[in-house]
């Protein structure tokens, strides 16, 4: 019998060894980002880490964004050698990054994506393309060291897939088999890091019996899964569960 | 100096440039406040960055309480609201339709931009780090970029130039600039003055623009 | 407002010129295939055209395969110029297609491509990337011509974008924006076709109202869908729209 | 020449190569049949280009009027039935399960495998053409694959050859050929036999395979 639900998080990141690289689902706050993974995964201490995420975590803007401990604790626990991002800085010069401040000592290594070019460098390593050509980027500093392409006319830059050992993601609810669906914006990078990754981890917030995912909503197909850990607590981030973003009646807005 | 017109003014009078059924992705800042000025009876379709197209106003301060929901947000992290309509996808997707040309109008905010329609958007100036995010796939590929800007610095200086003196985002990408005093076409033969704020002359916008204005042949006062 | 809704197919085809590239959802007999669509595109009568399919129709294998009117009408109405297809010819040797017997004559042009090439070439297209690298193919014939570049030390193929002018798909329900949600296996080219061409027409089962449609469940979003035509008479394929394929017990079976 | 193994226990002996969890994707024709005799107690999902995971049996010919759907059919056009924790997808991510080494195993059919793995299966020979399909990208790109054949063709030729003479669907593909006499496997040395039909000897097998067969240590019967 396929059971892929694991107890404990901290079982879930035990194998997790230094030098990995890990994707880590996250985009502009908690919202489908795998909040008790990374801190199991702080609290485990591998090191010399590759972190592919949105942002490099961390960043705080008082009044804009939710203050929580994302992956910038990772940075913080000097757990991360390099990390590839979009958005690694934070939008204030008052309120710099741990992974921002060790950028800047050379502490670590920074390789700045655009976001579209991320999405589909783990979307190609996910489905064994291991470059492509994309518009995005000539004539700016993405370009440098870059292969240039003319297709029809216009340049591209040749851009490589990244795989990741370990993909810690965010879904809603999973069956033990690992099919995955997720909750409005909670999708950003976590469906496609979920197909790239040798060991893809979910924490959701509920499981459910085999057979009570309708096979047409399904986003993320279990084979693609090798954990799921329930989530217990809730970490008080504003979440309204009980209702669903689905609005039937267009009056009730 | 003349009295400039405020951001809402100039978010306002980009709303215009959009139509119905058009699918338009808002930038932080201005173009965020674009949404707010949309006219009766168009409908526009959202795109956000993380996955969701066709949703609501943001939620408001009065209704945090109620309807924020950490699952639900646009590409600047404010809660959004959701509308019958409207779907959801992963970030693959998302950027699939940004590059492969599926939206229509692209609003952006500006550190610089050039007489060739260049965009400098991502870089500090001064901080030297930035954040691309998806700024450059979106002025790279999407179909009509307007650049939603004041027209010159805090610290007095153009940010219409000759050419950018910071880190592109894209070049040649900008089709319209919208600023606190002016509508300006970007065009082949250069930059061209299609809209002035009330009050301004054609000098005295071009005497705080680096490169040199083309005037409109049907030069007028922004209408609103 | 926005309405994608159109009478009849053959105002939905009426615009199609000679010469266009038409991409068709199409695999393995009726199901998620625009039966109404390609018969208001026979009558319409465009020539010279290119047809993306995974088959060049008319594949007739009494007794394994559903014989009924697919794109194979379109190249008996000699319409067809080229086709792009992985799986062109019928199975048996004394059934041929009308395509293969104008391959045969050199009258129909015939592109033949594996089928995960063919399928990513059309998403590439979709998603403005121009060429990737594939590893299928390479030492076989599909390699004629084609540049070779090594990753990791394997060897790939250098495969370009396919852009159409039309997609012609079928999907199951659609609401007045173009959001689409399919049925079952009904999926296969048809979202990523969709996704592709400049012009999508789909034909689709039902017809809902605007937010009848779950967001999570939308698999092709409207702003892909140009036009849309609700299927008036069934024609007659087993199908039991009564039921779903969501077995929620596993006794069931 | 001695009895050779139906295609059933083919299909029987190749189904031991499943294990629990296995994700599997079935070529035409005797691949087909290797559903049919899964061991007890292990879970195989089934992979079918057409954009299914996990669905069930091939509907029968007793419940083709209650039960047959042409919107869920496997690769080869055959109606199937659905299962609790399937799920649906489009063509793109199909292959991308593919071509991304998310398949554990293929099973695939014949119509020559040479000494170092090459699979050919796709071109008719003598008809001069041939349907690809998802058979090259499977070939290329899926872990593991299962080459089950009849040993030689109708005609009495072998099908296991030094070199193939008809175009490759993939070099250096095939992992194990299971045949109505023999399961051969792909080493790094050359084809290395494994285990024999009842009845059969060393030299019988070799005399109907072209390339020269290095006999296991541990060689045996067939098992099932």
């Amino acid at each position: 019998m396929i059971n892929k639900i694991i107890e404990t998080f901290e079982e879930a990141v035990a194998d997790i060894t230094d030098g990995a690289v890990i994707m880590i689902g996250n985009f502009a706050g908690p919202g489908g980002f795998p909040y008790y993974l990374i801190q199991a995964l702080k609290k485990q201490g591998a090191g010399n880490l590759t972190i592919v995420a949105n942002t490099a975590g961390g960043i705080k803007i008082p009044g804009v964004l939710l203050d929580f401990d994302d992956h910038g604790i990772l940075f913080e626990n000097k757990q991360v050698r390099k990390v590839i991002a979009n958005f690694p800085f934070s939008l204030s010069p008052t309120h710099l990054s741990p992974a921002e401040k060790q950028v800047n000592a050379g502490e670590v290594e920074l390789e700045l994506v655009p976001q579209g070019t991320m999405a589909e460098r783990i979307r190609c390593g996910a489905v064994g393309v291991p470059a492509f050509y994309t518009p995005t980027g000539f004539g700016t500093v993405i370009a440098d060291g870059k292969e240039v392409r003319y297709f029809d006319g216009r340049p591209h830059l040749l851009e490589h897939a990244i795989r990741a050992d370990y993909a810690l993601i965010r879904a809603y609810k999973s069956d033990r088999m690992g099919n995955l669906v997720y909750r409005g914006t909670m999708r950003q990078f976590n469906p496609i890091m979920a197909m790239n990754a040798r060991v893809t981890i979910a924490e959701v917030d509920e499981v459910v019996e085999i057979g009570e995912i309708d096979p047409e909503v399904v986003v993320t197909p279990g084979i693609f899964v090798n954990r799921i850990v329930r989530i217990k607590d809730d970490p008080g981030f504003p979440r309204h569960l009980e209702r669903s973003f689905w609005v039937r009646d267009s009056e009730a807005i | 100096m003349k009295e400039r017109l405020p951001r809402e003014v100039i978010a306002m009078r980009i709303a215009r440039e959009l139509f119905d059924g058009a699918v338009v992705n808002l930038g932080i800042g201005i173009p965020t406040m674009v949404c707010n000025f949309i006219p009766e009876g168009i409908t526009v379709i959202y795109h956000t960055e993380n996955g969701a197209l066709g949703f609501g106003p943001v939620v408001t301060a009065e209704e945090f309480e109620e309807r924020a929901d950490i699952d639900l947000i646009n590409a600047g992290g404010q809660f959004v609201t959701p509308l019958p309509g409207m779907c959801f996808f992963h970030h693959a997707d998302s950027f699939g339709m940004i590059r492969g040309g599926h939206i229509d109008i692209t609003i952006l905010g500006v550190i610089q931009v050039s007489e060739e329609g260049d965009l400098a958007n991502w870089m500090t100036p001064g901080r030297g780090v930035g954040n691309i995010g998806g700024g450059m796939d979106l002025a790279f590929n999407v179909r009509r970029v307007i650049a939603a800007t004041e027209h010159i610095t805090k610290g007095g200086k153009p940010k219409i130039v000759k050419q950018c003196s910071v880190p592109l985002t894209a070049p040649r990408c900008v089709d319209l600039i919208v600023t606190d005093v002016a509508v300006i076409e970007v065009g082949k033969e250069g930059l061209v003055l299609r809209e002035f704020a009330p009050g301004w002359t054609v000098e005295e916008i071009q005497s705080i623009t680096e490169p040199k204005l083309i005037v409109a042949d049907d030069l007028k006062e922004i209408e609103l």
